[in-house]
């Protein structure tokens, strides 16, 4: 019995699968804390999640409206400063998993959150900025993406990097002396990208549902590499769309 | 010695023209009201600091406080974008916005070197990125015993720090609770500070996972029930998210901004609420 | 995950010889059965670490354990030195001591960038004091910004952080309440760690103050109540100010110091209390 | 109507005095600790009290034990972590007043608490070492030295530079940047010295009740300069010397 679902769903889901039972999560506002909510109420109840608002360990009841939601800190097991969240815990490597979105990325898995078009001091569109997004990026064991895929947002090399995937390619990270290990997905509405292992270019590994390969190359300012193994995302499970339906009913 | 003041005499006597001004608040606490009272004092020239800039800093931008921005995320959060602040950057308007871009640990980490007396701060931060071509405040150090690189940023101490906390006391101790962000930091690091806060109280009851910032860590403290709205006050009142939502049509039109501005703050006796 | 193991096996498991140890306590909850039972499992040439090393140390460098001591202040708090630790430096007895020297913000920074995962913090300590003559573990080091000159001291990673707790649950959360001193940081610098706390309890229910450790920050987790004897646990016992007196003539003395270490912790199946 | 009263008491007594109202005083346990709760009961009700465990504007009700006392967190406005107590509040200069001891002091207000005789590796006696004093002695305002009197420890040069008074004299904090003014006082057993305005050499300038010069200078181990207008402390008063006594009690 398959259910309708939306592209959104799907890719919610396919993040929520992506976390491991008792990882430590390093989770942004948005599509990430849904699917790291829905996570916890599915296959993974415990993990861990932290905000860089300072919550350590929150276990929301609903789904917070900011990363420094009230819920965050009366459920968490330790609600630390700002400073702290940053130093003691996000840059000596203890948080397993980083959720990074951004307005581009590129064939490299940079991010850009900064500018778009023009130059930096006079942009065609100013975006927020870094915020937490460059240390997550760097320090974090392992980063997930969550991005809809379109070819004004998924470009050969980003207006700016604001977030360091794997650089120009293989081994970039390595130089730079970075402890993380990168973006190890890339989870969009069409399917999944992952590093080449030879090259680090992001690669379609796994279609979504009702999505085709065209459909993925048009969607990608790059001649989109695909996967000798190109496997398709199981749907959402009725007890994924329940819980995560549930879930988006308590904001 | 902190003194108590009400909100627009604090303004008057500790906000000057010119000033480097850190309205602190990580989502929570915000000091909104803080805000309102400098952009009816007509200030301007300022540097304004804070991390994540929001609806408040939108506000002091499009009102013309401000000359330049510290900062490391401007955004309408769970909305979008921060339109005055783009109209500033993008096109000078109401008047050219200078930007001093850095990441959240970053900025984390420049406040905390502020309020320990540090000239600067080291992280490992912002490696393989294209923030540090953009400003002088990030640059390369080397650690003097391993001989590894990291990054160095300069401490930031503003003119001004204000923040909003739950409660005071009559001496003027100040208690906060929940997300307390980087709120400490900002206060110690800056030459002055405010704290705006829910109510005075008689006696501060000791409340688990508070932090507490003694009198004689604070110029003044102003009573101002409600000042963190549409952010919110844990214990007190919940997060207005309505307002943001709202905010975004009016943040977007010059005209409707400046009758916003006109009725909601130059023209109101208090804070918009 | 922090496992829940018996003070016996967690002290087996996680100290080695020839590790690098903190046990660390500021006056209050000093992890003192801990250190009693890293001396009956006969551990040899541990790099000791504390801040304020006391009784507990002075007890496991007469017992031999230690081939160096880093440290900021080594006495007997309110009654004088520590006559094991003299015997050691002046009389390399019951075998040499190396020692590495700094001072309270020294000790203190050292553990902070241990805790963030840097090589080296950077503070305004030791100038024009002979300290830093006597050590390689101080360097000077310039402000890329503003070219003041400061001081740099290395992180201190130890293999091993122990200290003593309140409370635990059945997960392995850790909450510590009153004067909690460098624990958090000496926990989160070092590769291993171990917690005893006075009970293990179903539900961490919040206290004022409290600082918490996730249990995924943590190795282990033992059960010892009064572990903290003859130093104090905020809600629990008070500080036994006799031992610290009666521990001075025990201490001046070769032989009444062997004699105590038979019976009183050796021969004894548990720590001396 | 005079009572009798120990030197010990006089010194505590003169330390007390020193310390203004609504001073913030950075407290070390012992004597200092005794003279500055001793102020906050008699002078200076709003004296603020820091101890170096951490805690921020404690008001005991007994004389605390150790800097650690759970009565100081008990009664403190804030309880702080060990690094933030010396960075936040000790190093940007925030304190007032830094009460310091030792085993030596010297012509120019060095102290030494580490080690005596021989060399450092090999000391004659091996003392407790720095703990907070360095810092202290560069980053409060002003610094009280409270020591009894004696040759072998008001010496011509200390043995080991623990913490800094004047260096080798006038001009050397500014040299070396440091932001405090250095030992304004060594109130001894004997009476008080204070440095010489021209040259920071430590000089006699007040007698405590019944010493004499000749006590004085027979106490120092260098030649002791006395001042044109050599004072002499008032007694303890009745007050303060029952409510020293009081608190002595308390312990």
């Amino acid at each position: 019995m398959s259910q309708e679902f939306t592209s959104d769903e799907m890719m919610t889901v396919g993040a929520a699968r992506s976390l491991e039972n008792e990882a430590k999560c390093f989770v942004g506002i948005g599509l990430p804390s849904t699917a790291a909510n829905l996570a916890r109420r599915t296959h993974a109840p415990d993990l861990v999640l932290i905000y860089e608002s300072g919550t350590l360990g929150a276990k929301p009841d609903r789904l917070p409206l900011s990363i420094g939601d009230g819920v965050l800190a009366d459920t968490a097991d330790s609600v630390v400063s700002v400073p702290e969240i940053f130093n003691y815990w996000l840059q000596p490597g203890r948080i397993d998993i980083g959720f990074l979105g951004g307005a581009q990325v590129d064939r490299f898995g940079n991010i850009n959150t900064t500018v778009i078009g023009g130059d930096y001091r006079n942009p065609k569109v100013r975006l927020p900025g870094a915020g937490g997004a460059p240390e997550i990026a760097a320090s974090c064991r392992e980063v997930l993406i969550v991005m809809r895929m379109s070819p004004r947002s998924f470009v050969d090399r980003v207006d700016f990097v604001t977030s360091l995937g794997y650089g120009t390619g293989k081994g970039d990270r390595d130089e730079l002396g970075l402890r993380g290990r990168g973006p190890v997905k890339v989870i969009t509405d069409l399917g999944v990208l992952r590093p080449d292992p030879e090259t680090c270019e992001l690669t379609l590994t796994e279609l979504s549902p009702g999505s085709t390969v065209e459909q993925a190359r048009e969607a990608v300012g790059w001649e989109l590499k695909i996967a000798d193994d190109l496997g398709r995302q199981d749907p959402p499970s009725e007890k994924e769309l329940e819980v995560l339906r549930a879930l988006k009913a308590t904001v | 010695m902190a003194r108590i003041l009400d909100l627009r005499e604090a303004v008057a006597e500790l906000v000057r023209d010119g000033d480097t001004v850190a309205l602190e608040g990580f989502t929570h606490l915000i000091p909104v009201a803080a805000g309102h009272e400098i952009i009816r004092q007509g200030r301007k020239d300022l540097t304004l600091v804070r991390m994540t800039p929001d609806i408040v800093y939108d506000q002091m931008i499009g009102a013309g406080c401000a000359r330049k921005l510290i900062f490391s995320w401007g955004g309408n959060p769970g909305v979008g974008s921060l339109h005055r602040f783009r109209d500033a950057i993008q096109n000078s308007w109401p008047v050219p916005l200078e930007i001093e871009e850095h990441s959240h640990a970053g900025m984390a980490n420049r406040y905390a070197a502020g309020a320990s007396g540090l000239p600067f701060a080291v992280l490992r931060g912002y490696t393989g990125t294209d923030l540090p071509g953009q400003t002088e405040t990030i640059k390369p150090i080397e650690c003097p015993f391993t001989g590894e690189r990291l990054t160095a940023v300069p401490a930031v101490n503003p003119d001004v720090g204000i923040i909003h906390a739950q409660r005071a006391d009559r001496a003027g101790n100040v208690q906060m609770w929940g997300i307390t962000g980087v709120q400490k930091e900002a206060v110690l690091a800056s030459a002055r500070s405010l704290v705006t806060v829910e109510e005075i109280v008689e006696e501060l009851t000791p409340v688990p996972g508070s932090v507490v910032l003694p009198q004689w860590a604070v110029s003044a403290v102003a009573e101002v029930p409600r000042g963190a709205h549409p952010s919110y006050a844990q214990g007190y009142y919940e997060r207005d998210n309505d307002y943001y939502q709202q905010w975004d049509p009016i943040g977007r039109d010059r005209e409707r901004f400046e009758q916003w501005l006109e009725t909601e703050v130059r023209g109101a006796e208090r804070s918009a609420r």
